[in-house]
């Protein structure tokens, strides 16, 4: 018998304490598997991390890559690199699927499945580099598709939307499939200057978090005022209709004649009241995509949260424009920058001009307080027009 | 060659239970039951059942355990089931009572059912050391000790309003932390050096991989190349570390550790999308248990608990009463790390909304 | 030598009027009387009167017009007078009656008397083309415009809130501008060349006006000396053709003008300080009545009066609606200029408070 | 008779139409004096300034100097040189007073006087080059004091303060005074990179604005709850109540037996319920002085609000930390350099250790959003010793 080195020793004291608690345990699930849970051990022993990459292994079937693990504690635990699952829209698994990939997970893996990596894909660790060909094969062959990786669009996630939510101004996992049948390619070949991610969210709550973690956000919404069942209204105790008009942050709503009245040039569309209404209020009915920007969490200049780049009518109008960005993105974002560092460093301005589109004031968050900027000579003269034409 | 599917399965309504089906884009309302099932009511008046129960705080199960939940979701819930953005798992059940037994089983196979409204809703890591090249802390281990701590408010204690936390290894950010209400962040603080293994790199591959261009690549006097980290620009991100076993951080176990955020939020209610802010700027890594780590964690929540209105998100409290009085009440010591590095600007800007 | 005070007339006790003097520190509440008219009530039921009347927006009298004011601080107000921030005449008075008649007396001399709560309360302006070297617009007279346009709103009309309105010549900004709730900042918009009169010039000190260091000092074939504009980092600000008569803009006429910004206020009650914000970045000066600038001006004031709830001044009204909201609601195009220079951060920011 | 040039005759074509309406004029004003108004109606014609600076002339007596107004067309109209007067705290002005300036004007200027300047200053304008000397000779004989130019303080300007307002936390006019006994050649003698204000407000209403363009400014505030008269409260009728207890930003009133109670510990001292309050709330007691640096309105950045420093307990912290701001600005500013840009430069926490005080919380508007900050090894120990303090 091998001696078990030192780190091992006290890595097992140390996994031993981590898996005391009543919550779900990974390590717990681990042992349970063939995980080399010695090598986790000593790397919380050690306080360091005892993989380095080996990169992401392209094959066919998956052009866009593997992901190497390698181990650089071979005597203590094997590489563990790992297969990227992508999920029918909304994530629904049947347990059907589900077994299947326990049987990969089995066959290939260490018995583990990561049910969900946070960007929503399922993930089979352990499979050794050798038969990495074999299981895409195989895998493929069941009918099931891996991805998610490399310079290309990652998964694209979704809210559950219409499927279950009564907020949902659209059908989120409808509209994902969509991408898919539209713009796999996008996903399928690694040709972008660093990855893409596209978010969907039924409506401002943005259970996806489009805003801030998506290259490309759509979220769907309305325009004007929600849609108030007066009736409702005004069988509810009078506490809860003051704080339905009191929560409104731009005081849109006010009293009337025992209901409420939603005035729609106010609304932006927050979800407050609808949250409070208890059913009572609904999204209104003209509805409309907003399209968001540049979110992601570190790229170049760390988080960035993204920003509105417009509102469109249609679906149609949202692939087209989703067309143009990843063009823009692809012809001039460099070598690993993310399309929020792109626009850091060009400006919405800047990108606004390479999807041949105005700046205008939905784009702004705040506005300037100085003075020190070029006003060229055609917008000095367009100024003049503009504001000559102003009636008295 | 067989057929193969290009892109993931679909169309989705293959994989939702029949019984959704015809109510779908029809939803008029839902009702909390009991804690961790919502009833989800159709405009005809049909119901259906979710039922959110916690998972491992990375996701990781073991296949023999997987395949318990299978049968569950056969069981109960259409022989489907969904994992939810804050890596839980939902069930979609036709009738209250089937929820509630499934509720019963979830909870005997050790999986909390909650999570809704002014709870925990979710925790959630990336791989950290347990599967990845790049952690400055391990976070799944951080974040499993978070949720023992913070477990009651999942499923039985309130709190002023939704709480969200995650946890990352470094600063790329995949598990999510910024984005939620607590987030853990792993910070390397050293500069990583060049070994004599570098000329096992690709190094052009590995200059590539630095995100702000820190790394280049020189001639040696004997004409071979290597590689040099201008330490102006670093940012201490690691992925040349990852990336290259010739490039190291000397001393990982006193320079690694991880920076707590707090006040991120996506929901446009009240003022919209933001990002956490630095609140500790760092604390050493300490496994098993992390006691300053949860302890920190501990104040802000009891803090915000004790503190805020009813309805408040971490973002929002804090931005009626301000930062001096959020580290006043929770006690919690300020470093000069924590000041947005745009703030000298003194440029004060109007409140943002969401979508504006 | 005679004596000679060092530095301003003191104590200021020698200067306010006696029946002040012993109110002192005990003023316990204050009651608006007619329009322009306080009555300060001390700790002890006593009362003075506070008449605050109009000025001229630049501040400039003939001693003719100053002298009848001084009579007229001589008959009410114990002969002295004092200017407020606004640069409005303050004249403080023992009796409510006494107020009267000087508010009777200031009206027939053609100075409005009003300015406070919901009104407009000054309107401030530099000295511009009327005394100064670096005007882009003539601020006084785009003011005197503005005060004929928006009188009403001091002395008859009730507005959602205070309402000030200031003007200034060029960036440095004097008249107090971004300051207010209503801006007018006078703009270059080309860059100034060097005409061979320069060599008139104190070259190194032409180089030091410069704020942002864009003037070089450059040595000529012939051993002369001369200087040289980057135009990457001129900011346009105009100081050096100020400085120096060799650096001239070359169209004023056709480049020169003004932006308007909105928003700006000191006091801490809602949000805190905060500058005002582009909304229109450039206007041509149009005098004698810049119809444009004085449509703006109305624009603004019209849509704010009918669309803000009591009490809000212009920059918690946009803060409520956002600023997409703010350009619809008031038809007023935009323009890119008006975007933050740093908004591309997409970083957002939790509401600043005043004092935090 | 010479000929009238065409822009002199454009000018004051010009000059009468802004002359029309019923607001004091500062036109008309100048018609009856001897200022040059067609070389003024003339640069309307134009659009183009016609002066040119001649920069500061010194003096004895007046070391920060006299600034020099050039005409660039002296065949329409003279040069208008000014003479900047400082006046007593609060800005008042006796009647004697006011006709000595008179007086000068007539003799000296043009017959003008320039009440107020933005600076709050009296201005005599139109003193040509060669009588300066004389002027400001017998200008001081008289008693009266010129400043407030060069790099040096410029004029210190207070709200009314005590003397007239209920909302005031000290005396400003006072404290200005003081300034003048203890500083008074930091204003006269010009040895700063840049010029410096101070300006002062009794209370956080800030009529001072001094939060805006003082490179110092001092607020009077206190620290904890408002006073509240609840005998007042309780008479007031429900509504009025119900306004003052909405109103706090923090939301730190409620309501308590009929009358209200505010929460010391939530008060930021925002000066709403006071004003709402009709007497019946009034300023804490235990008085503060919060002092605010770098705001001003060009220098290289543009505008920026200032930052607030500290707070402290006494007029005597007031005045020690006001030295040393100045020596910190003296010493490390660069020419032509303002406070407010000089932190931008340095950062508030570069300015913090030359004044030897370190960050903290009330110094920062918001906190950082990215990891990407050096920790030192002591900054890292000092942490852990910190956390490790921390009571279970
Ligand atoms: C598996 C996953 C974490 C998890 O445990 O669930 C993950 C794991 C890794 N991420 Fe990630 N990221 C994962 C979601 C994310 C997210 C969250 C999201 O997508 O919702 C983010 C932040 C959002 C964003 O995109 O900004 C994220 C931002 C990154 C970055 C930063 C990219 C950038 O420059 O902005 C890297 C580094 C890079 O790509 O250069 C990165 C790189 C990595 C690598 C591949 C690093 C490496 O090469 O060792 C990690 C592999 C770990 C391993 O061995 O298991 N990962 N990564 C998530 C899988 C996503 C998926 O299924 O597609
Ligand atoms: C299931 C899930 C979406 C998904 O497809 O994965 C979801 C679904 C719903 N969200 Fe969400 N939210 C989900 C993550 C989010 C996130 C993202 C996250 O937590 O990581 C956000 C935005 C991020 C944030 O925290 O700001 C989010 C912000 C909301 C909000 C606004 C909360 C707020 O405080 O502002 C509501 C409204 C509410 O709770 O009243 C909401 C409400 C809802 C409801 C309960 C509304 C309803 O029933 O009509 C949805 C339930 C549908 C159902 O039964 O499945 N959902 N929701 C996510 C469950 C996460 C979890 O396991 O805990
Ligand atoms: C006289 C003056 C100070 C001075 O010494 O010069 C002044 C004095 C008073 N101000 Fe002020 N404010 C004066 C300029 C300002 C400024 C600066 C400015 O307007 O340029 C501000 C801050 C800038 C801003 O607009 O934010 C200012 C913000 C306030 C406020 C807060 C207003 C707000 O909307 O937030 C109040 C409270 C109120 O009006 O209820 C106030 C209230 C007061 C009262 C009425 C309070 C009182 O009576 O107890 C003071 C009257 C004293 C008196 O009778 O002289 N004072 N006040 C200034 C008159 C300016 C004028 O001629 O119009
Ligand atoms: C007279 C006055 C305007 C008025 O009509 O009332 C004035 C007039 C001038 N200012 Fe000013 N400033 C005046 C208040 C201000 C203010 C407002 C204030 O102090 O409250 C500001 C903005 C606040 C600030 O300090 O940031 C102001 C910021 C400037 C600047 C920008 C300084 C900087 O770099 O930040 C300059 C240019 C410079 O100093 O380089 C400037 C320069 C000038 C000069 C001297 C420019 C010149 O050399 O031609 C102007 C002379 C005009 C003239 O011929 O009459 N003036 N100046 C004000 C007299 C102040 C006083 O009595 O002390
Ligand atoms: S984002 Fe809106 S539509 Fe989608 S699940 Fe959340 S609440 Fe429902
Ligand atoms: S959605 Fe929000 S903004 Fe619109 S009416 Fe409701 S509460 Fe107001
Ligand atoms: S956040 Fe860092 S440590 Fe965690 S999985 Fe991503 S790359 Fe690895
Ligand atoms: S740690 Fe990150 S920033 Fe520094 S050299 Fe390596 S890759 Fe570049
Ligand atoms: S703002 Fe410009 S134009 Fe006006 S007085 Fe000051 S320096 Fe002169
Ligand atoms: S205009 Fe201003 S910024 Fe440009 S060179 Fe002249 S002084 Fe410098
Ligand atoms: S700043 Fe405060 S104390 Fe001074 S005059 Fe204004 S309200 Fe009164
Ligand atoms: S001063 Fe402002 S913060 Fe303090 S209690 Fe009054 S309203 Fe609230």
């Amino acid at each position: 018998m091998t001696e078990v080195p030192e780190e091992v020793k006290k890595g097992r004291e140390i996994v031993k304490e981590i898996e005391r608690g009543s919550w779900p345990n990974f390590l717990k699930e681990a042992e349970k598997t063939r995980y080399p849970v010695d090598l986790y051990g000593a790397s919380l022993y050690l306080k360091r991390d005892l993989f380095t990459t080996g990169g992401y292994v392209s094959v066919p079937g998956a052009p866009t890559g593997i992901l190497m693990r390698v181990t650089s504690r071979p005597d203590i635990g094997e590489s563990t690199n790992v297969v990227r699952v992508l999920l029918p829209s909304g994530n629904f698994i049947t347990s059907d699927m589900m077994d299947k990939f326990c049987d990969f997970a089995d066959k290939f893996g260490v018995g583990m499945v990561h049910a969900l990596s946070t960007g929503q894909n399922v993930e089979i660790p352990g499979i050794p580099k050798d038969r990495i060909r074999e299981f895409v094969t195989e895998f493929r062959d069941a009918g099931l598709e891996i991805g998610s990786t490399g310079d290309a669009f990652r998964n694209t996630t979704t809210c559950v939307g219409a499927t279950l939510c009564e907020y949902a101004n659209m059908d989120t996992m409808g509209m994902r499939d969509e991408f898919y049948d539209k713009f796999n390619d996008y996903a399928k070949y690694p040709t972008f200057p660093h990855k893409m991610k596209l978010k969907i969210s039924g409506c401002p709550l943005d259970c996806a978090r489009t805003t801030q973690k998506a290259d490309i956000g759509v979220v769907g919404s309305w325009v004007g005022a929600p849609i108030v069942d007066n009736k409702m209204i005004s069988s509810m105790p009078k506490e809860k209709v003051d704080a339905i008009v009191n929560s409104c942050p731009t005081l849109a709503i006010s009293r009337e004649n025992g209901g409420i009245s939603i005035k729609g040039e106010d609304c932006i569309q927050c979800m407050k009241c609808l949250r409070n209404g208890e059913g009572a209020i609904k999204p209104g009915d003209k509805k409309t995509f907003l399209i968001y920007v540049g979110g992601k969490l570190r790229g170049k200049k760390g988080p960035l949260t993204s920003k509105l780049l417009m509102r469109v009518d249609t679906k149609e109008e949202v692939m087209e424009k989703l067309e143009k960005i990843v063009e823009a993105f692809t012809d001039h974002a460099a070598r690993k920058e993310r399309l929020g560092d792109l626009i850091f460093r060009i400006g919405m301005k800047g990108l606004l001009e390479l999807l041949e589109m105005k700046l205008q004031a939905l784009n702004v968050k705040d506005l300037r307080t100085n003075v020190f900027y070029p006003v060229s000579e055609e917008e000095r003269q367009e100024i003049a027009n503009d504001l000559a034409g102003r009636g008295k | 060659m067989t057929e193969r599917p290009e892109g993931p399965p679909r169309p989705y309504l293959n994989f939702v239970p029949d019984y959704v089906k015809d109510s779908i884009g029809k939803w008029v309302t839902h009702k909390m039951q009991e804690g961790g099932i919502i009833e989800h009511i159709d405009s005809r008046g049909k119901k259906v059942y979710t039922v959110k129960a916690a998972s491992t705080p990375n996701g990781r199960y073991s296949t023999i355990t997987m395949r318990q939940i299978t049968a569950l979701a056969r069981k109960y819930a259409g022989a489907t089931m969904r994992f939810t953005q804050g890596l839980n798992m939902e069930f979609i059940v036709g009738s209250l009572e089937k929820a509630k037994a499934l509720k019963q089983e979830l909870k005997e196979l050790g999986f909390p059912v909650g999570g809704w409204k002014e709870h925990l809703w979710s925790l959630t890591s990336c791989a950290g050391y347990f599967h990845c090249a790049l952690a400055a802390t391990d976070a799944p281990s951080v974040i499993q000790n978070i949720a023992n701590s913070l477990s009651r408010y999942f499923d039985e204690e309130e709190l002023p309003a939704k709480l969200t936390i995650a946890g990352s290894g470094c600063p790329s950010s995949c598990g999510g932390s910024f984005l939620t209400d607590i987030s853990i962040n792993g910070i390397h603080t050293e500069i990583p050096v060049i070994t004599e293994n570098v000329k096992n790199c690709d190094l052009q591959g590995t200059a590539f991989t630095c995100p702000v261009g820190a790394i280049q690549l020189k001639t040696l006097p004997d004409g071979g190349k290597t590689i040099e980290i201008r330490e102006s620009l670093c940012i201490g991100c690691g992925l040349c570390v990852g990336a290259c076993g010739g490039i190291i951080f000397q001393t990982p176990e006193k320079t690694d550790g991880h920076a707590i955020s707090i006040g991120g939020k996506a929901s446009a209610s009240r003022y919209g999308t933001t990002l956490g802010r630095i609140v500790v700027p760092f604390i050493p890594n300490e496994p098993p248990h992390y006691e300053k780590t949860i302890r920190v964690v501990e104040t802000i929540v009891e803090t915000w608990k004790k503190d805020a209105k009813k309805g408040e998100r971490i973002a929002d409290w804090v931005d009626r009463i301000g930062w001096e009085k959020f580290f006043e009440k929770s006690g919690l010591p300020f470093y000069p790390q924590s000041m947005d590095y745009l703030d000298i600007r003194g440029i004060t800007t109007l409140r943002d909304g969401s979508g504006r």
